[in-house]
């Protein structure tokens, strides 16, 4: 059973990650203190929420580049939102991003469900128009930390048990999405969808529907990160979190999720995720120049994917028998 | 109406720039016969300030004054403008010198430099490490600046620059960069962000890791973005020209030069209204006023004027 | 063998007929609708050398573009053809502070979004990884190396004749870069439509398994896919490095979603399988004119972007939602 | 065709019980394709109803609707007396159908457990999946029918033959009154379809209703009670088993008779082609030596997963061999590719028609002229009139049927397109032809032509490897046939030696024994 949930892959994943801590410990001892590393989780955590909607996505062989712009645009509505009503509670603040995320995200996954457009296209498209929204509704102006009111930007901070709220709504997706994934039928079906369309019909699973819902997932997820990183960073503006969409399609794919759909799991994703927080916020720690950051993320990243394709890489069946019994 | 000035910026939606908008259109007001075309790309890219400026060629503006997101990008661009017979300044952020015909700065660099570091020094009596985090790394007046400071060190004995870094004006970078100084650095007590976005993450992540009163956020910022931090005292005082004077001198010289009221040359002095009148050096650049400094005891003031 | 065979004609549609009802046609339709709304819009439109400049906001994007229409029909697709830009500008960079001559330049530039391809080609080619995620990667890795090379630097001091590239004008109005489209635009029609080569990028693009089992060289032609992606790269890093007149590693910064966008709305079929140069063309011009026209409105940039997406999912969903409207 | 009273005078002597399940004038039409107009069929507890018809009749389509896959374009499906439609597979299992469906429709990357139960998984708390409780029942159900799989593996560890068993079982995991099988023995070997057919009678006396579909006659006189006739779309006729024979059968079929006698040809081998000696492959064959003549059929027969196939890519360059040579025309020459293996004249009609054979979204004449490119084009220009009359040359020669040379091959049926993929290879002027399971799904008619066609490229000179899985075709058809077993070469026999049980013997493995024992 325990061999089922964790695979190889994440196995080796997970030791790249303690060998790099490893590694960086010896050059700076400080970075692995627990206080330091529960601040790179908390760093990593809005990548964390979006790689696990990403992670959906991609299984059911779709692809979706507008989280970041989701995640803007959210952002932005609910701290204008704060703006002009500093009275409006947390929670409904919350439930307003979450609904806003998820209406973008249900309108890719209608364009995709109903019109049949190419995904890629779909959030090609909507991706800059929800950034372009942006612009329109602020006329491009910042939404600034002194505008936002205190408890609106004091959420995410807030210490429960030694971890930043931001920690807590990271770790509570991750345990939900993993129940999602593997105890439900909804779940299955996103494995089942992107691992074969063709058999998920015959299965009496619709495939535009599940991919459908992957979407507005993604997008619910999108919207909560959406008013945690407007609050933790306390600014709202045209461009955040510009270009984290493929930062996310990345850390997938370091997950060993794989892009022709159904291959991927939540640990791999959250590994890919952490694996991407650790180097991004060890690089400044040990001094490499930032200007290497980019180009080791993505020697990182083709490294993965190298792994990763060996990995799957299908045995193939074995007919001769003295080939059966070496094996 | 007669005339046209483009007033050019690095991107939409930034606070420093909509300030200087204002300037731009109360210098208008006052020269009269004069409209204020505000534009600029959505990020900072110079291809984005490309596109700009050649449709700006193409409505046949009479004069464009820009901050540059890269010096040299821009160069041929707005050579095809002059060519056109545009009139091409620069303020603020600069264009190498054969892309524009005069440039207007902020403040003298040299002031800047010193200001950025002395602001720093002033609250750490007995010395100590201080950082930079600056824009984009190619941002050339922070560049300029930084280096300016770099130049000044030696003249505050005890002060121990330790690291500069670069949080390309995106707050979520430059906030990651703030805590890596904070974490690499356990005796920092101050860091010094020459730009606003820097600043204002700065101050957050020092506040977030509770380190108020350890560590000093200082540099360049808007006093109304900046009261905040001024309040909490993660900041004790920073420094800016008043943005809308900055916008206001020019449009000023723009309207001046492109109405043949005056020529960029070096030594030349050009009026800049009701600030007063800018003097070219050798490169044509000149300086409009010095960087005021704001703490508690004036941020009131001013946190509602920009 | 047997003796009634029956008539299959050659062709139930005349080439003409089909042309007609085609994605191009659609798209040219809207082009000429927004050529004629932009005349109307603005009056400083309608001038010839303002076109000329307009030209510019396109035609360093559509050559990357056609290499990359092949690309995708083919069933892939590279996304770091905006790093490539960068690689080769910063190695253009170098090799002038090392005194280099604008041929040598030229080909240095060349030879870097050659081997840039051919880094990609590999990755996907020889160990068969997916193009996507390599290209993510790369994307990241080409301009992470010319960030380290050049930091917080740029390179500049190109010599005058070099600024002919991304500056000069062959004649009036027409400039180097616009004929260098055109006739880029020709050759790529001739090679996708006309030739052997483009009949295997179809192939393969449709079914490749069905390629290979066909004798076709399948690994081979996607390779060569990538190298001319790769060129056509360090061919537009010299136009944009020439027009710019120097370097920074944040040189064409987000190009490669904007070509992909022009290849889709040029009606290339994102899954490969189908398209058309003269679609990309068409969308080429349609891209360029919006974003002209509403800047000669100066509307800001992304609000043009919006009117980019919009068109490009309106294109494509218009006809299937006429289709779900009508049929029930 | 028989006219409608007819068909109701046959329906009544067919049962006097009422069916479960029946078709109601079902019409469904595809853009431009009529797949069924106007059937009807009836299923009846505890009995087997073989429904027979050529390739395209709607055999499959009609399973698709009774699963709720498709929906019917017009009429009903009557369950109980009563008139629905299903509009999802679903809909279809709730209302007791289940079916074992032509295409093995698995995920590879789920567990067997989970592509048995996935859709009606059992629940426990919070209505959350129940993994223990799924893993039991799979493995309750697999013991059943016989199956030795591991419910919590991977199904892609599964071989071919496992993976059809566990599509059974999925079968059964519903509880269903009607039990749907198309083509279930086309992938499995003698012994598992001998357990198929002990599950068939085990169903039959738990009183479920069986849909049976099959090429195969031998199989539907054995198992079938009923049988139900297709032609093109519509209904022919219907009538219980025992009442019918073979030939009448195949006449309701195909609509005349049919001589199902293979061509007869006289063999005159000239010179030899083709020679491998030794070639070999990590894990899939070993010690593959033997020639081929000129106008020589070359049979190999195996059982299914002999690994026929994969030998004959690895000849055709899609795998790369361990080791061993290939000469053509007595010189040694190497082969990487297709590309190389079409330059040496060897080309290779493949298994999977749609996936290997044709590029099935493009036009005919584009498909024909793929691998000959080189001679319809000059410099590597393409001349639209050379191809068009390549393509016609021999699409005229196989009397291919077809709107337009210009129309995508996929709106072609089967055997159609498998004339599209031999003209394509004709017209390279190969000197070996392999045809992997050439009638494999064909019909009884086109199968005759090709077989024909076979013959007639072999007189014209043609050296011709056909792998078959079936006896009668390879005995028929070859002049020479090789027998391979797990990847080797077990026997060559020609001659008088060319019969059924011999050929049975060796793939199975028993002669050996036999003659140890
Ligand atoms: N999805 C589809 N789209 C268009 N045409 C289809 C589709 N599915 C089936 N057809 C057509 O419907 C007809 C009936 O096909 P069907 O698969 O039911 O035949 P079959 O009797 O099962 O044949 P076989 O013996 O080869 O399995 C064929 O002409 C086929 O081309
Ligand atoms: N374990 C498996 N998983 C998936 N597909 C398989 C598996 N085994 C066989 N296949 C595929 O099923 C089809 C039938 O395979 P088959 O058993 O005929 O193999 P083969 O080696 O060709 O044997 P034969 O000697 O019968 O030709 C082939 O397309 C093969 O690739
Ligand atoms: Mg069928
Ligand atoms: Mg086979």
């Amino acid at each position: 059973m325990l061999k089922r949930l964790v695979t190889a892959r994440e196995t080796i994943l997970l030791g790249a990650i303690v060998m790099l801590l490893a590694l960086i410990a010896t050059r700076f001892p400080g970075f692995v203190a627990p206080g330091n590393l529960a601040s790179v989780f908390n760093d990593t955590s809005p990548l964390i929420l979006l790689a696990l909607g990403q992670m959906i996505v991609i299984l059911t062989k779709c692809i979706d580049l507008s989280v970041a712009a989701n995640l803007a645009l959210t952002g932005m509505v609910v701290a204008m939102l704060n703006v002009a009503y500093p009275g409006v509670p947390v929670p409904v603040i919350l439930v307003i991003a979450v609904t806003l995320g998820t209406i973008m995200g249900l309108f890719n996954g209608l364009l995709v469900w109903k019109l049949e457009i190419p995904p890629i296209v779909v959030t090609l498209g909507t991706m800059t128009i929800y950034r372009g929204i942006i612009f329109l509704i602020s006329e491009g102006k910042w939404v600034n930390s002194h505008e936002m009111s205190d408890p609106f930007k004091a959420f995410p901070r807030a210490e429960v048990l030694g971890l930043p709220v931001l920690s807590w709504v990271a770790i509570l997706a991750v345990v939900v999405i993993y129940l999602l994934m593997t105890r439900t039928t909804l779940g299955r079906a996103f494995y089942a969808v992107g691992g074969n369309p063709h058999a998920a019909v015959y299965a009496g699973i619709n495939v535009g529907r599940t991919q459908f819902w992957a979407y507005t997932i993604a997008g619910a997820l999108a919207g909560i990160t959406g008013y945690l990183w407007v609050s933790r960073y306390a600014v709202a503006y045209v461009d955040i979190a510009g270009g984290f969409e493929l930062t996310v399609v990345a850390a997938c794919v370091i997950g060993g999720v794989s892009i022709a759909g159904g291959i991927g799991s939540v640990i791999g994703a959250l590994l890919g995720a952490v694996f991407l927080g650790v180097i991004n916020n060890a690089l400044p720690v040990i001094n490499v120049s930032p200007f290497w950051q980019l180009a080791i993320s993505g020697g990182a990243i083709i490294i993965a994917v190298a792994l990763n394709a060996r990995a799957n890489r299908t045995k193939g069946r074995v007919i001769l028998k003295r080939a059966e019994q070496a094996a | 109406q007669d005339m046209r000035i483009a007033l050019v910026v690095k991107a939409l939606g930034i606070g420093f720039f909509e300030a200087a908008a204002k300037g731009a259109e109360e210098a208008a007001g006052e020269l009269g016969g004069t409209e204020i075309i505000y534009t600029g790309p959505t990020d900072t890219t110079a291809e984005g300030q490309i596109e700009v400026i050649n449709s700006l060629i193409a409505q046949g503006v009479d004069a464009i004054a820009i901050s540059a997101n890269d010096p040299d990008a821009l160069v041929p661009a707005l050579k095809k403008a002059m060519d056109r017979g545009i009139t091409v300044i620069s303020w603020d952020s600069g264009v190498a010198p054969e892309g524009r015909m005069m440039h207007l700065n902020p403040s003298s660099t040299e002031l800047i430099g010193n200001t950025i570091l002395k602001l720093a020094a002033d609250h750490m009596p007995d010395g100590g490490d201080v950082a930079i985090l600056s824009a984009s790394a190619t941002a050339t007046n922070q560049n300029a600046w930084i280096e300016a400071a770099k130049a000044v060190l030696p003249n505050y004995p005890g002060i121990n620059l330790v690291a500069t870094v670069y949080g390309d004006d995106l707050s979520d970078k430059s906030y990651r960069e703030a805590q890596g100084l904070m974490a690499t650095y356990p005796d920092l007590k101050a860091i010094i962000a020459p730009t606003t976005v820097g600043i204002l993450a700065s101050c957050q992540a020092v506040t977030d890791e509770g380190k108020i009163g350890q560590v000093n956020v200082t540099g360049l910022g808007l006093p109304s973005e900046m009261a905040g931090c001024v309040e909490s005292g993660a900041t004790e005082s920073f420094a800016i020209w008043n943005p809308i004077d900055l916008g206001y001198a020019a449009t000023y010289i723009a309207h001046e030069l492109a109405a043949g009221n005056a020529a960029a040359e070096p030594g030349a002095s050009i009026s800049m209204g009701r600030i007063g009148a800018v003097t070219l050096d050798d490169t044509n650049t000149g300086a409009m006023s010095d960087p005021f400094t704001y703490d508690a005891s004036n941020i009131e003031e001013f946190k509602s004027i920009f | 063998m047997s003796t009634s065979s029956h008539f299959v004609p050659d062709r139930l549609q005349s080439p003409l007929a089909r042309r007609l009802k085609s994605w191009e046609t659609l798209l040219l339709i809207v082009a000429v609708a927004i050529f004629i709304a932009n005349s109307f819009a603005s009056p400083y439109f309608l001038n010839a050398w303002n076109l000329s400049d307009a030209t510019f906001n396109f035609t360093e994007k559509a050559m990357i573009a056609f290499a990359m229409a092949l690309l995708i029909i083919s069933g892939e697709i590279d996304l770091s053809v905006a790093s490539i830009i960068a690689l080769a500008s910063t190695a253009m960079g170098a090799a002038v502070q090392m005194g280099a001559d604008t041929p040598t330049i030229v080909a240095i530039g060349l030879a870097v979004g050659l081997a840039a391809g051919a880094f990609n080609g590999f990755l996907v080619t020889g160990l068969g990884l997916p193009s996507i995620v390599v290209t993510i990667g790369t994307m990241s890795l080409f301009r992470g190396i010319a960030y380290i090379v050049l930091g917080d630097q740029a390179y500049r001091g190109y010599p005058e004749s070099f600024a002919f590239f991304g500056q000069g004008y062959v004649w009036w109005v027409i400039s180097f870069e616009f004929v260098l489209f055109a006739v880029l635009a020709v050759i790529y029609g001739i090679v996708l439509h006309k030739t052997n080569f483009g009949r295997a990028i179809f192939a393969i693009g449709n079914n490749p398994t069905g390629a290979l089992f066909s004798g076709i060289r399948v690994a081979r032609v996607k390779f060569i896919l990538f190298l001319l992606t790769g060129l056509m790269a360090g061919v537009a890093a010299v136009c944009l490095t020439s027009r710019l007149g120097s370097t920074r590693p944040s040189i064409a910064f987000g190009w490669e979603l904007e070509v992909v966008t022009m290849v889709v709305l040029g009606g290339v079929n994102i899954l490969g399988g189908s398209g058309t140069i003269p679609g990309v063309v068409i969308a080429a011009f349609v891209m360029g004119l919006v974003t002209f026209g509403l800047g000669l409105l100066n509307v800001p940039g992304i609000v043009m972007s919006i009117v980019i997406g919009a068109l490009l999912i309106s294109v494509i969903a218009l006809p299937r939602l006429w289709n779900m409207v009508r049929r029930p | 065709m028989l006219m409608k009273s007819e068909k109701s005078t046959e329906a009544a002597a067919v049962t006097a019980s009422t069916p479960i399940l029946a078709l109601d004038g079902i019409t469904k039409t595809f853009p431009g394709v009529k797949a069924l107009s106007e059937v009807s069929l009836s299923l009846f507890p505890g009995q087997v109803t073989a429904l027979v018809g050529e390739n395209g009749a709607g055999k499959s389509t009609v399973v698709k609707i009774l699963t709720g896959i498709y929906q019917p374009t017009e009429g009903h499906i009557i369950v109980d007396g009563e008139a629905t439609r299903f509009s999802t597979a679903q809909a279809a299992a709730d209302a007791g159908i289940t079916a074992i469906h032509q295409e093995t429709v698995l995920f590879d990357e789920l567990s067997v457990a989970e592509n048995i139960f996935l859709g009606h998984a059992p629940r426990g708390r919070f209505g959350l999946m129940d993994w223990p409780e799924m893993v039991r029942k799979s493995r309750a159900i697999l013991d059943e029918i016989g199956a030795e799989i591991d419910p919590s593996h991977k199904l892609r560890d599964l071989g071919i033959a496992n993976k059809h068993l566990v599509a059974i079982a999925r079968a059964l995991s519903i509880d269903a009154r009607v039990v749907i099988m198309d083509e279930p023995t086309a992938a499995l070997s003698h012994k598992e379809i001998q357990e198929l057919y002990e599950l068939v009678e085990q169903l039959k006396t738990q009183g479920k209703a069986i849909l049976f579909i099959s090429h195969k006659f031998d199989e539907i006189f054995r198992i079938a009670d009923n049988y139900t006739v297709f032609r093109d779309g519509q209904f022919v006729g219907e009538g219980r088993i025992a009442e019918v024979d073979n030939d009448a059968l195949v006449k309701m079929m195909v609509g005349r008779e049919v001589d199902n006698i293979f061509p007869t040809r006289t063999a005159s081998p000239g010179e030899t082609v083709l020679e491998v000696d030794g070639y070999e492959h990590p894990t899939e064959f070993a010690d593959i030596s033997f020639s081929l003549k000129k106008g020589e059929i070359l049979g190999f027969y195996g059982l299914v997963g002999a690994g026929r196939s994969e030998f004959m890519q690895s000849l055709f360059g899609i795998t790369k061999p361990a080791g061993g040579m290939v000469k053509i025309d007595g010189t040694a020459v190497s082969i990487h590719s297709p590309a190389d293996a079409v330059g040496h004249g060897i080309v290779y009609v493949p298994e999977d028609r749609g996936k290997q054979g044709a590029i099935t979204p493009m036009p005919i004449f584009q498909n024909i002229t793929l691998p000959s490119l080189a001679r319809t084009s000059r410099k590597g220009f393409i001349r639209l009139a050379e191809e068009f009359q390549l393509a016609r040359s021999f699409t005229e020669r196989l009397d291919l049927r077809a709107a337009s040379l210009d129309t995508p091959v996929e709106s072609l049926s089967g055997g159609n397109q498998q004339k599209v993929v031999i003209a394509k290879w004709l017209a390279t002027q190969p000197k070996v032809i392999i045809l992997d399971e050439p009638t494999k799904g064909i019909d009884i008619g086109s199968k005759a032509a090709v077989h024909e066609f076979m013959t007639e490229l072999a007189a014209q000179g043609l050296a011709v490897i056909m792998v078959s899985s079936e006896i009668p075709e390879v005995l028929g058809m070859s002049d020479r046939i090789i027998v391979m077993r797990e990847g080797r070469i077990v026997a060559e026999v020609d001659g008088d030696d060319m019969t059924p049980e011999t050929l049975v013997r060796h793939a199975a493995g028993i002669a050996t024994e036999a003659m140890e024992g």
